[in-house]
């Protein structure tokens, strides 16, 4: 019912029709209405719907049919009543009504003239006073139930109890509840729980009855008896109809000894419902905070970036500047080995081969020369040679010995004999001839002769 | 007096609720709150489970003591 | 690092991971802060399993001691 | 070398590589230079490499931890 | 002379082949000059083969340790 | 003789043929002449076959370093 | 005689071989005259055979040296 209210500024509907459901549940309680019936309509449920209005206004009302079959009449409209009841939101429409426990014909008889008499003198005293009465126990567990325990009041006030499984104590006080002494058994009653037993609550109550069956309720000394006691107490006497001193000197009256019932366990049921309401609320919010935080890790878990992707980028660079690095010293050093390969290429083809090549040619044709010239040389100076000697030998004395001349020469000093005297007997000579040289002695030497003789 | 300590217990477990749901609290403080609450929840649920479901009769016995004696409406429950 | 807060945990991993995705950080740094961010994700989540072990714990143990009275009220209230 | 930065290097190399890309090095300085330049390639490569081993064992290492409390939390909060 | 830097070496040896082109050195000058060319493209040669075996060297050490880590890496962040 | 320049011999061959050939010399001065002539051109045949010599050693020499080291170092580049 | 050049010599032969020419002469000194000129002739020969010889031996000599250059040189610089 309650809702998880994280925004407290902002109502949501549900949370502002609960505002005005407990404002107008808990201000107006057990409250007494006069009006006038209308619009009054029993469908198959049994529950009694009606307007009550007077010349201004007008109230939706209910009386659900466990209060209403205790009715000793059937509504009518334009029937003017004295309504008690509680008024109540009904959640789902956002509408207020008033749930009604107790209704009455306006005017009735004697004993109601003397009920009403005592009324007023209690009312004067202040017995009836809302400030005096206590409110219910917190958690009702152990309940003293003063009845008679063979009427219909402590059978129908069990049944509920039964029905509904609470676990609460009851101990029933026996007491007369009509007749003689029916008033005073009931004071003492109260009394003696209020000495002798630890219960929450105590619950005064019997079954319905006429107005005459019910007059021990209507006892000024139980009234204040009740009032006196310390553990709140609860009236629940005759139907609802049925209003007895008692029930109004009570702390609480329940219309009937099953409301009195219904009212322990709805106090029970409540608080039950309130714990389970706030462990659920506990339970939830412990789980949705967990949650969020869950959720919140978990996201921050993804936004924490894999810093490999990140790498993933540098590596590529890396190994982009690796291969740029590796490239331009390749290119670089291919670079420098081509410019080295272009200089020695160079430097072979300027090498000093040709020079060597050329001069070698060079010196062997001046070597030719130089062997022509000489060569030369000597042969014209031997012509020169050679033709002087012919001349010399042209021009020679001897060339006549060819024509048959000689020359005597003596010897030793070859000295040309041109007469006879020029040698004597026994002088050696020589004859020079064309071809050929004859030695010999003079044997006669006659310088007379002539040729001619 | 237990009904007190009950009602503060129930006091005490709105409370932590309460703080809880306003959600201002540390993980740890709100491990704790919920803990406690779940404690008190418990300690609340006890108290609700404690009490008996018996009915007893209240007699007057010849000393004028009383005493409770059991009280059974078996044809109640039965019938019906 | 584990007397340290979740919170104070939880603000860290959210400084890291804001730092980390700034972009600023030297390698150096962005794997000091990714692995500090892992340890701190990892400690938040353990902190945040056990306190949910615990929740459950509870939620369990607790579980067994109501959930009859919840059908009957559900009931009630429905019939209103 | 080890405790120099790893983005210092990166920026080393990379003015190495220009320096050897505008080509007017000697060789000498050039083959400096290279040595120079490979070894902070290498250097970064390995930074690199136990840089990605760590961030892999800490992925790895928490790919088991997480991605389970968000699904039993899921669970739960459903179940309610 | 191997103190003597490649760049010089080059440029001597460069020198000394316009001058040889020139034609007009004694034979015993060509010859000295074409002897120290030849000693200068055989330093050159060596100082560029040493340069070249180094960066070769270098190369191939560095070709393990690369190219690797890119797949390994591609795998990992297609496993996420 | 050996420190004469193989330029001057050559002059001074030169000389002597042209001298022999205007043939004013006695028959023992020009044998005097070709006797120097023929020295001078084998001193300088003897120059040029050194030379040519040790120019072929160089070259020879030089022949055997180069052209194997650019492979490798396109290999790499190209592995790449 | 020896130590006579043979320019000296021819030209002695020569006036000779005039002074026979005249015809003036005795016959002893066209005799002496004869005979003196025979020798020169002689001697001139002999002299000339001498240089042919040496030429002959300085060619012969040198002819071993020379000639394989141009071959070599050749054979060398189409190898290139």
């Amino acid at each position: 019912m309650e809702e998880y209210n994280q925004q407290p500024d902002v109502y949501s509907v549900s949370q502002l029709t609960n505002e005005i459901r407990s404002l107008l549940e808990e201000q107006l309680d057990f409250i007494w209405l006069e009006g006038e019936i209308s619009n009054f309509r029993s469908p198959v449920s049994g529950h009694y719907y009606m307007t009550l209005k007077d010349q201004k206004s007008q109230i939706r009302a209910v009386m659900f049919r466990l209060q209403a079959r205790y009715l000793r009449f059937v509504p009518e409209n334009g029937m003017k009543v004295l309504a008690q009841g509680r008024v109540s939101v009904y959640a789902p429409r956002g509408e207020y009504q008033i749930k009604l426990d107790y209704l009455e014909p306006l005017g009735s008889g004697d004993l109601a003239l003397a009920f009403e008499q005592l009324k007023q003198k209690l009312a004067l005293k202040g017995v009836f006073d809302q400030d005096k009465k206590q409110s219910l126990p917190f958690l009702p567990q152990k309940v003293a139930v003063i009845t008679s325990p063979t009427g219909a009041a402590i059978r129908d006030f069990l049944k509920v109890l039964y029905q509904r499984f609470a676990n609460i104590e009851i101990i029933v006080v026996p007491v007369k509840v009509q007749g003689d002494n029916a008033s005073s058994e009931m004071i003492e009653a109260i009394e003696l729980v209020n000495r002798n037993l630890e219960v929450d609550v105590i619950i005064l109550t019997r079954g319905g009855g006429s107005l005459e069956d019910l007059w021990a309720f209507n006892d000024e000394k139980l009234a204040l008896a009740i009032r006196g006691s310390f553990i709140p107490v609860i009236s629940a006497v005759g139907h609802e109809i049925d209003i007895t001193i008692s029930d109004m000197a009570a702390d609480v009256r329940a219309p009937t000894p099953s409301a009195a019932a219904e009212l322990l366990v709805f106090e029970k049921e409540i608080l039950i419902k309130n714990l389970f309401q706030l462990e659920k609320r506990l339970t939830a919010t412990i789980r949705s905070q967990l949650n969020n935080q869950a959720i919140t890790v978990e996201h921050l878990s993804k936004r924490l970036k894999d810093p490999r992707k990140d790498m993933e980028d540098t590596l590529l660079r890396l190994d982009d500047l690796h291969g740029r690095l590796v490239r331009t010293m390749g290119n670089n050093m291919s670079g420098l080995r081509t410019r080295l390969e272009a200089g020695e290429q160079r430097l072979r083809v300027s090498s000093p081969y040709q020079t060597i090549l050329l001069s070698g040619q060079h010196i062997k044709l001046i070597r030719k020369r130089m062997i022509m010239v000489m060569s030369r040389l000597v042969k014209d100076k031997l012509h020169t040679l050679t033709l002087l000697e012919k001349r010399a030998i042209d021009l020679s004395p001897l060339s006549i010995l060819s024509r048959g001349y000689s020359i005597t020469r003596k010897l030793p000093e070859k000295k040309v004999i041109r007469r006879a005297r020029d040698i004597e007997k026994g002088d050696r000579f020589q004859i020079l001839l064309s071809k050929g040289i004859i030695e010999g002695r003079v044997e006669k030497s006659d310088s007379e002769a002539s040729f001619d003789k | 007096m237990t009904e007190k300590k009950f009602e503060l217990a129930m006091k005490d477990l709105e409370n932590i609720v309460e703080n809880l749901e306003e959600g201002n609290l540390s993980l740890e403080d709100s491990m704790a709150a919920f803990e406690e609450g779940m404690k008190l929840a418990k300690f609340c649920s006890q108290k609700l489970e404690e009490a008996e479901k018996k009915v007893s009769l209240l007699v007057r016995e010849s000393n004028g003591k009383h005493s409770k004696i059991p009280f059974e409406l078996e044809d109640i429950t039965k019938s019906e």
